[in-house]
């Protein structure tokens, strides 16, 4: 099945695109779906920092599993304000 | 009214939208960019956002405001893109009976946009730039 | 700037006024005549002052929250004269480096305009009128 | 010795002026001050209601003691914001 990544801020620009579509097994969960694309984007692995996961602009923990279509940001700490 | 903007924040906009016949206090938050931090020599923001989440955190949080206190009417705008030395990157205007729940509303609501709003600003200073909130070092893990 | 006035109040320019380059963080506190007080319906807030000393004890305060938070700059304005519903009847402005500075002193100050200042307001309700806060019975007595 | 009064307020609407002239003897404090006007203006001795003084736009006790042209203000309780 096919999910819609996108990046912003720091991982946007490690990952060098804001957005990518990933296919993956049916039940990955979204903590998998990291792992994978620490492989494809490789600069994104040494990211050391506390990243919260959304799935359709909610929040989600990391072992939400994930469903065709969904839209997946890796947030990274968070500085508004 | 919660928003996200490229544009120049209406300080009057926002007032006007809070305000309210019922309403003895109105506070606002004006978060502006400051010409120094942590020592450096700071020349803009530069903020990005999440943008359909971010409004979408930022009327969840003036919902749960609605829960803590008794307020009227709340309204948050926060800017992206560049944002200058002494201009507003996010306005917070709350509307009140009394003065005791507009204030502690406000306050609650700049504390909760730095916590949870997916909105990430860019330090740009004197000899380089930064993103905020990332250089925790920490290894990935929730929250 | 400390003033009471017979004009309407310009959110603006005590924004403009506050605005540093130094502040990240700005807090506007507005005292607006609201519809009804005690279960009475206000038509309309009529404020007198003590002019010349109110504009002293609100310098005074203002150099009292100087001494207290870590703040930039301070307006307030007091209007006097006849407040419609929803209509400002004080404007406080602090700008800070940061938020904390900015939301205390604000609150500061508004608490303390209710204490000191020489300003009264009378209340001008469907069915008379009242002097707000001589009603306590208490005798005559110094604070 | 001369001393000027000025009325705000209730003060102001029960002693039917906004100001007065008064003479008092060397000396006089405020507070004597203040029953000295409750003759002058029976409608204030009813004014059951703390009262500050102010005396040349400063706050004072009620034993300070006065000076030829000083300004008295009798401060009902505020209620300005």
């Amino acid at each position: 099945m096919k999910v819609k990544v996108k990046f912003f801020a720091i991982l946007r620009e490690r990952a060098g695109a804001a957005e990518a579509t990933k296919e993956i097994r049916e039940g990955s969960t979204v903590a998998e779906l990291w792992e994978l694309l620490q492989r494809d984007y490789p600069r994104l692995a040494p990211v050391r920092m506390r990243l919260l996961y959304a799935v359709n602009q909610d929040y989600v923990n990391a072992d939400y599993a994930l469903k065709e279509g969904d839209e997946v940001v890796f947030v990274p700490p968070v500085s508004g304000g | 009214m919660f928003r996200v903007t490229r544009n120049a924040i209406d300080l009057q906009e926002l007032v006007a939208f809070v305000t309210d016949p019922e309403a003895g206090a109105i506070v606002t938050f004006i978060g502006t960019t400051r010409n120094n931090n942590e020592g450096r020599k700071v020349i803009a923001l530069d903020y990005e956002a999440y943008p359909e989440m971010a409004e979408k955190e930022l009327k969840r949080l003036g919902e749960e405001a609605g829960k803590r206190w008794r307020i009227q009417r709340m309204a948050i705008v926060h800017r992206i893109g560049p944002v200058q030395i002494t201009e507003p990157s996010v306005i917070i205007a709350v509307s009140a009976a009394h003065r005791a729940d507009a204030f502690e509303a406000c306050r609650f609501a700049i504390e909760e946009i730095k916590k949870s709003v997916p909105i990430w600003k860019k330090e740009v200073f004197e000899g380089g730039e930064v993103w905020i909130g990332t250089q925790s070092g920490q290894p990935l893990n929730r929250y």
